[in-house]
């Protein structure tokens, strides 16, 4: 029966099929096994890593929106040092596709950190976060400036031959400036979105619901926004696209991939659902069946429009 | 750790706006440990979108029971399952009381619905041992004794027992245990976990304290629950490092 | 019982109270009239008009989301003859105060629109809509140049004395920058936010659900990202801020004031219940009972942070 | 126009996966004129957020009857809806049918749950025409005859009745009656009523046409619902302009 070709290709990086786990939505894998065959699942992006590890912002962090939530979780991580020695073990065990997101502060902390980890042969790619909103320092300041992107993507090329996905922000007019940028500079991908600035408050003690005031947002609620700034990409860049935001189910994961992602990353549902990625592996598999795909490469960008 | 889809057994509201959800679970109801809790989706659709957490308050051979009040729209939901409806549930997640070990006093205090731990805690707890169960309420609606033991009740108004919160009755009555031999549990709104923490640490008295958070994903992926540490310079999980702590190891 | 003060002031423009109907969701007026009491309401923003009729985009134009929707009516108007000819009248009648909408494909439009209206004594206020995603001139072009914008605004103000709102994009990294670029020509207020950019797909026509490919986010999914751009202007610019954006009930309405808001709007909310306002308007009231607040312009901009 | 807060009197599965819901809804039951509909709040959260549109199928002093089928998430959750279910309804809306005038011979043509406007319709119609109701569906499954008179009826697969679609039915049979002594009122999928509009024009038979749109707000605040008019280089709404079109007045 399922003879069904799911594997995709993201510059040289090669995975079993599209779907993959999204930074900071699974820690470092280990809780997340318990719910779900990791072996199974296309990819696995790692929490982001900074050189130092990071306590992360003081509570709350999160708090939920309407079909969505706010987080500012201020990318607390066990630093590169702590990472490589206890939690690469284990995500080599697992034998899923490892993929190392970064984040930092500084160009200079992005390219360290990159060059450290590229002997690491369980880390198959980078994931190069410049678009995290939660963090005083780098963060949404890289992000939002293409020539930043720019500059973190060549020097972080210039050190690693393994593939760069370079994950970008939605909080900017023009998604595809950023993309292009990437692409010129080497980047094998681009993965878009990382969560919309958000808020909340409380109108009765009128303080912020999260205590850094301004939270990243996630989830179903998000979903047209992230697939209008993947069909941005695809319509003008020539990159692959991984598609993040709002998914939940098979059919979003099939309607990122006709928008033009090669594969997608689902986050906030793992909370919710942490099976959810099998199931929408599976989901796919019958999408494929129904309408005679037999590669779901062939998939990726069929918008007819 | 496990995700089930559970059958409801039944809802009972055993006082006013306070609810027993009583659900067939076998492989939870196996695993589960007093004091840990379960992440339950109150719905099949994105309103609200989250799971939400409830202490494991009892368990009867395959069925599991939590208890709740209606506080927003997760427990309305809740409050109006009936028998045969379906619910996802995760669990049993956290760690439990810590309740082994050599004393002789059990002293339980218990702030509004911070009461639902304890029902399974005390079946589990060895029959050698002295409870007590301070139970405080702002009024006499508020005190929940379902399955609590030698009961004393503190309300904020005096509508029962003592005049003032149950602190201050655990306080006024602390002379009658020996420090040494006496473990305290407790449960409830954070300003009392916080002043039961500060008197137990004072007195040099065992305390374990169950806690709360906002909560995502309830066992560690989310990193959405942290409550500052006292051992370092930074944060705890509630979901995977507690929900209950020795009082001595969170600042809450 | 209800000695509170409701009223608000927007430059020169005085409301009632601080409750608005949102341009393009209340038509002109007529058919929400059946449902509400119009007259108590703070004020209407007429459906954004522009100098010659607008037959707008061909079907489907909206798409339900996750706790939002999509729209792309493609500014379908009447045109500003029609509008002062048969609308205007209505409008009149039933005491509500008027703000009118403009939207123009060129900056000489809007002006002409302007000049036009100015004279109409009915209408006590305009809307500048530089930021409609929904057509293919106009619109995001102008909302997300901040030379457009100020532009814009210095040429509308050079032709009206009637307070000038300038209706802003969240489409943009940077939103408090246009709002001081229209404080700097002399807007008397800005209002944020319009919809955002956002898609959705067909699976198995893989054709967009909008034929316009793409349509404007709106609803209860958009509210913490509408309250983070009021918050962002609120803390940097010194001008007065209508907020807008997934406003459903009283609390959100309250939540948005102490956000910085003078006065919000609500939008799709009243496609669900055409009473909405009304019964936001006696929420607030019942808030300010409950909090001892007099009056309701000493709530805005309280946040505690 | 009325907003009006409902109560769900019965919801009976009248055929598999064809529901009749009941309300008592006395303000608009008085104002209502078949081929009108009404806007459902199914819930009272954001998921789904809008209001569904559905045909008023049936008035029975203050009591309105919905028919539907379950087509999704909103049709889903009114399937489950119980007798004491309170249910937040916006209508009566759009205008109706036009069935004054002089005609004899009343024909209806109903694809599958296009069935629903009907029952009301043939409720009003005069006593002394004559009707006939052609009903068409994919298998003899999706054949709706509630509430009709004289009924033919076509099948897709051939499973009962004609062999084909309900339109190539009515062609078959249309030499029966005399053109200008009849009117026909039709409702179903898109496809059904563009070929009933273009054979009611080619033959000269005045015909209504009962259509349907994705709504947002169902009364002509949205700009949502619109089709291309016939009559000029722009569109009409459905929601107020329909959805009751004559035949000639829009290009499906
Ligand atoms: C480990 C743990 C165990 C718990 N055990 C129980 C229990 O056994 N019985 C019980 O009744 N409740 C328990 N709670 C609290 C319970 O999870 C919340 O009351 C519930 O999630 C509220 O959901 P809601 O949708 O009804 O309210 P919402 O609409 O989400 O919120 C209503 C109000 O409750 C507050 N609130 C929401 N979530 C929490 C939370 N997690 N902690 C504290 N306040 C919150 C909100 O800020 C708001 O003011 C527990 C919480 C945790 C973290
Ligand atoms: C004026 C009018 C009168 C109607 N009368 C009836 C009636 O009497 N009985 C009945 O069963 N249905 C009727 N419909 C259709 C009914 O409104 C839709 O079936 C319903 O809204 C679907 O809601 P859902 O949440 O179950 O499905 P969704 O989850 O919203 O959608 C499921 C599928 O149905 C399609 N769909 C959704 N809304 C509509 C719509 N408005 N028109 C066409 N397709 C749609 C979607 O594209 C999707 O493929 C009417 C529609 C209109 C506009
Ligand atoms: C709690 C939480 C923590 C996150 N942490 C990170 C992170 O460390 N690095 C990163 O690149 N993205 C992070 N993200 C963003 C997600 O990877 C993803 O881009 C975003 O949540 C949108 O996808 P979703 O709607 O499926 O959740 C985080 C998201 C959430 C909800
Ligand atoms: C169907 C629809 C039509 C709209 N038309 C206009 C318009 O003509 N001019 C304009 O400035 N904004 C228009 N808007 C944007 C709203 O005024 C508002 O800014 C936006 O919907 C966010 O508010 P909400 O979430 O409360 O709907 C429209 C919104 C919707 C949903
Ligand atoms: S709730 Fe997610 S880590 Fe604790
Ligand atoms: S549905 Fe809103 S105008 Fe017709």
């Amino acid at each position: 029966m399922n003879s069904i070709d799911l594997s995709v290709k993201i510059g040289s990086l090669e995975l079993n099929n599209p779907v993959m786990l999204a930074s900071g939505t699974v820690g470092y894998g280990n809780e997340i096994s318990e719910f779900t065959n990791l072996s199974r699942i296309g990819g696995i992006v790692t929490k982001s890593v900074s050189l130092k590890p990071r306590k992360g912002n003081p509570p709350n962090r999160i708090f939920e929106t309407s079909s969505g939530m706010l987080n500012a979780i201020g990318l607390a991580n066990v630093g590169l040092e702590e990472f490589i020695k206890t939690k690469i073990p284990f995500l080599k065990e697992i034998g899923s596709t490892l993929i190392c997101n970064i984040a930092a502060s500084t160009i200079e902390e992005y390219v360290e950190c990159t060059r450290t980890l590229d002997s690491e042969n369980t880390v198959k790619a980078f994931e190069i976060n410049v678009s995290c909103p939660n963090v005083k320092d780098g963060g949404l300041i890289f992000g939002n400036d293409v020539n930043n992107v720019r500059r973190i993507t060549e020097k972080v090329r210039a050190v690693t031959d393994k593939p760069i996905i370079i994950k970008l922000s939605p909080n900017t007019a023009s998604i595809k400036d950023f993309a292009q940028a990437a692409k010129d500079e080497g980047a094998d991908a681009v993965s878009a979105i990382n969560t919309l600035v958000g808020t909340a408050f409380d109108i009765y003690t009128k303080k912020p619901r999260i205590k850094n005031i301004t939270g990243g947002l996630s989830g179903p609620a998000i979903k047209p926004v992230a697939l209008a700034k993947v069909l941005e990409i695809s319509r003008n860049v020539d990159i692959p696209i991984i598609g993040i935001g709002g998914i939940a189910n098979w059919k979003d994961a099939v309607e990122f991939m006709i928008c033009g992602a090669t594969a997608i990353q689902i986050g906030t549902i793992n909370f919710i659902n942490p099976n959810a990625s099998i199931e929408i592996i599976e989901g796919i598999i019958q999408y494929c069946q129904e309408t005679s795909i037999t590669k779901i490469s062939d998939l990726v960008g069929t918008y007819s429009i | 750790m496990l995700q089930v889809d559970t059958i409801v057994e039944s809802v009972q509201e055993i006082k006013k706006n306070i609810f027993l959800l009583k659900v067939s679970a076998p492989s939870i109801a196996a695993e589960a440990k007093p004091g840990q809790f379960c992440n339950i989706k109150v719905n099949d659709n994105n309103s609200p979108l989250l799971r939400r957490p409830f202490s494991i308050c009892e368990i009867a051979a395959d069925k599991i029971s939590f208890m709740f009040n209606i506080v927003g729209v997760g427990t309305e939901i809740l409050s109006k399952k009936r028998k045969g409806d379906r619910l996802n549930i995760i669990g049993p997640l956290g760690n439990g009381f810590n309740y082994e070990g050599n004393y002789k006093n059990v002293l339980i205090v218990a702030g509004g619905i911070g009461a639902a731990p304890f029902p399974f805690l005390l079946n589990e707890i060895a029959e050698d041992r002295q409870i007590s169960c301070f139970i405080g309420g702002r009024t006499k609606d508020d005190l929940i004794s379902y399955k609590m033991k030698n009961i004393l009740t503190s309300t904020d108004d005096g509508s029962e027992g003592f005049h003032g919160n149950v602190v201050k009755l655990l306080k006024s009555k602390i002379n009658e245990y020996d420090k040494n031999e006496t473990k305290i549990f407790a449960c409830g709104p954070t300003p009392m976990l916080r002043a039961v923490s500060e008197f137990s640490i004072k007195e040099g008295i065992e305390c374990e304290i169950s806690t709360e958070s906002v909560m995502a994903c309830g066992f560690g992926i989310c990193q959405g629950c942290v409550v500052q540490s006292s051992r370092k310079d930074g944060f705890v999980l509630v979901c995977k490092d507690g929900p209950v702590f020795n009082a001595v190891d969170v600042k809450l």
